[in-house]
């Protein structure tokens, strides 16, 4: 199946920088753990980009200095963050409202796999795990107005993560709406994965050699 | 740069269209968007839904609007006062729907609006007519009545303080309705009394973030009427 | 049925300061509009009481002077009001949610009816008013730990106001605890009206003339 | 004179029962009622709930709670970090029951306690396993699942700020969850880092009106852990 390429794959920073490449400004974010924190590094300062914290921070701002960090300002990875100038504190029932309100112009999460009818599973690895734990995800997960998921385009042993269904336990159903991964952008339509954007040198037979289920090219 | 301000009141009511559902904050004179009003007032629009605690004083204000022939149905919780005569008689003569919420039941509805919740379960109302015809359900022993989110296509609010972000604060009981309905409408537009920089407002006392606000006009309009006030 | 008694009803400021006495420190307290709203006049300076009103203003204090008034500070009867050392504002959501929430430890209504299982009738006369108005008194009525009515014990033209069963449109079933009226207070006990006190000269013959409901003394 | 203020933490958890669903706010190392949550792991307890995000890290604090055998069972979004070691060790034991909410809806159903409503209908986790056995309707074509409040007998929150009403405000991300369990509790318990007379708060940016709170103790604990910070 597999079909040899000379490619080079994006890593976690890159990825990033893609992501934030599509996000303009005046959008109100939340960034998931892992590498969607990474994405609010890439964009530029002069775009101003709302990102939103689950724990009650809106206008998160840059990293802080390892000796400037506010002891009780952290974000809902638990690092400490900066307040933009314009930035504001909600307590949780609010700031789980904005989630739910649909008043986040996009949520971008990382996930263990990402299904053709926008499933996504992003919280737990299966039965087997000791106590599970689900945070916010399901609740941005149903609640952004966009989603895009963020991962690798195969797990570590060379598994499929964009499924034809997921085989992990569910986040949200149909939520997803374009993925990214080290290999490509792809949409997630109507009719099923859309292939946007590929990384030189990669074509869409390796591609689709490397997804569970069907690509399709733009019409 | 983020800049949610607009110059005019016209400005800030483009794209309303006729038909949509326009929640209105203020409770008494205090805190209503008055100039956003009167330009409703005076846009081409028909057929609104009016979501507002009162029904309108005399011929100024949300009464001029439906004097008007803008409002095909209201939902308050208090239309009768003293001065209410453009709605009683629209009432009277059955070119009115009005939809009486109790107090709570509005806000809650609102609330559940903004937070994306579908219903919810409410002691308030049970057993009385506001209740007829709806859903009720037992939990723990105790009745409670199925109301349903109320979620508008436009938000009219008063503010005391903006900031370009649209970053909110309110005036003492100027706050009432509007942190609840800014959060519950697509399109969330404030008037505000006074205006600062970005940064200024203090992040601990900001009421309505800017995230729920789309755009501002800047109405230096003044006190409340200190008359002997109409319910 | 009636009786002749030689006995003086109590004024508005008379009923407003009998409930008054019955208010202890450190309650919540929301006073509806008429009667109840001089009850606030009637606690001393020194009790701490807290008047909440339901369009947001919790730590209502005493009127202001005609020359003194706030124009951004009223009360749910669009009165204006003053705010105690203390006092705190919120929106009309949380204001409900202090209200429905069993937060208020008591809410003093005025009423057209109450009946012997407790129901009240205050906010509509019947189907040929002009538009019906409800505002706050589902909620209040619904939603407080204690509801007390006050009113007069009889209509203008002598009807009872006690009743058997309601003839107005309800407000709340079974909500009132106890009522203050003109001639007596009467506690609605689960096997009835219950006569806790009478004004000097009044019998209980004479008040159970004035009412429709049986009236019982204390076991 | 309304003083809600005690002078120890024992004091402030006098009258809780075994048996007790407690409320714990904090997210992380901010905000969390560190002094009254050692009290509680001192006291003579058992059987309780416990509502908190997480479920507590390393041998203090929650978990230093729950491995004295006091706890039944914890309610909580995010249990797993990794310290977490003894909710693990209980939990695989079968020694303690464990109800992973999503976060929102923890939030929520603490709103819906505060508010009055007994249940209401949210969009988050429908057709995954944390709904699994919950009502579902739909409405407007979108599936959504029915939750009840969430009520607690005691809440014990951290605030930055209190005067004798028990006014609280809070502290940058030290906010989270302590409003909303204020507000849904019989008995809500404050500690707080700071103090001030009556009147000397904001009116407009007090947070927590007092009449939500029913005991302070005044604990100038000190900044949260500047370490790095476990999930």
């Amino acid at each position: 199946m597999d079909a040899i390429i000379d490619a080079k794959p994006l890593n976690r920073p890159q990825m990033a920088a893609r992501v934030a490449a599509d996000i303009p400004e005046g959008w109100v974010v939340n960034l998931g753990i892992g590498i969607p924190t990474l994405v609010a590094d890439h964009v530029p300062e002069d775009r101003e980009v709302i990102f939103h914290s689950e724990n009650g921070v809106i206008g998160v701002g840059a990293a802080p200095a390892d000796d400037a960090r506010d002891p009780w300002l952290i974000n809902a990875g638990k690092q400490h963050i900066t307040l933009r100038a314009g930035g504001a504190y909600m307590h949780h029932a609010d700031s789980f409202a904005l989630i739910r309100g649909g008043h986040l112009d996009l949520c971008v999460l990382g996930a263990f796999e990402v299904a053709v009818n926008g499933d996504i599973a992003n919280w737990s690895t299966g039965a087997n795990e000791k106590a599970p734990a689900v945070g916010g995800a399901m609740d941005l997960a149903a609640g952004a107005r966009r989603l895009w998921a963020v991962m690798e385009h195969t797990t570590k042993d060379g598994r499929a993560r964009l499924v034809q269904r997921c085989s992990y336990p569910l986040t949200a159903l149909g939520a997803v709406k374009r993925i990214y991964t080290n290999l490509a952008v792809i949409d997630v339509a109507p009719h099923g994965f859309v292939v946007r954007e590929m990384i030189a040198g990669m074509t869409l037979d390796a591609l689709q050699a490397r997804s569970d289920a069907k690509l399709h090219l733009p019409a | 740069m983020i800049d949610k301000f607009v110059r005019s009141t016209a400005e800030a009511l483009a794209g309303v269209r006729s038909g949509a559902t326009i929640l209105i904050g203020g409770f008494g004179q205090v805190g209503t968007p008055n100039a956003l009003i009167e330009a409703l007032s005076e846009a081409d629009l028909r057929d609104l839904t009016v979501v507002c605690n009162n029904a309108g004083t005399g011929t100024h204000g949300l009464a001029r609007v439906m004097a008007e022939g803008r409002v095909a149905k209201i939902i308050c919780s208090y239309p009768r006062s003293a001065g209410s005569v453009v709605l009683e008689e629209l009432y009277r003569e059955g070119r009115i729907a009005l939809e009486i919420v109790p107090q709570g039941t509005i806000a809650e509805r609102l609330r559940a609006a903004s937070a994306g919740l579908a219903a919810f379960y409410t002691p308030t109302g049970v057993g009385t007519a506001l209740a007829e015809g709806k859903e009720t359900r037992e939990f723990d022993g105790r009745t409670y009545v199925l109301e349903h989110a109320l979620k508008g296509d436009v938000a009219l609010i008063e503010a005391w303080c903006a900031d370009r972000w649209g970053n909110l604060t309110y005036r003492r009981a100027g706050r009432n309705f509007n942190p609840v309905m800014a959060m519950a409408a697509d399109l969330t537009i404030a008037q505000t009394q006074t205006v600062v920089e970005l940064g200024a407002l203090d992040p601990e006392a900001i009421v309505t973030p800017g995230v729920f606000v789309d755009r501002v006009v800047h109405i230096p309009y003044g006190e409340p009427d200190l008359g002997k006030p109409l319910y």
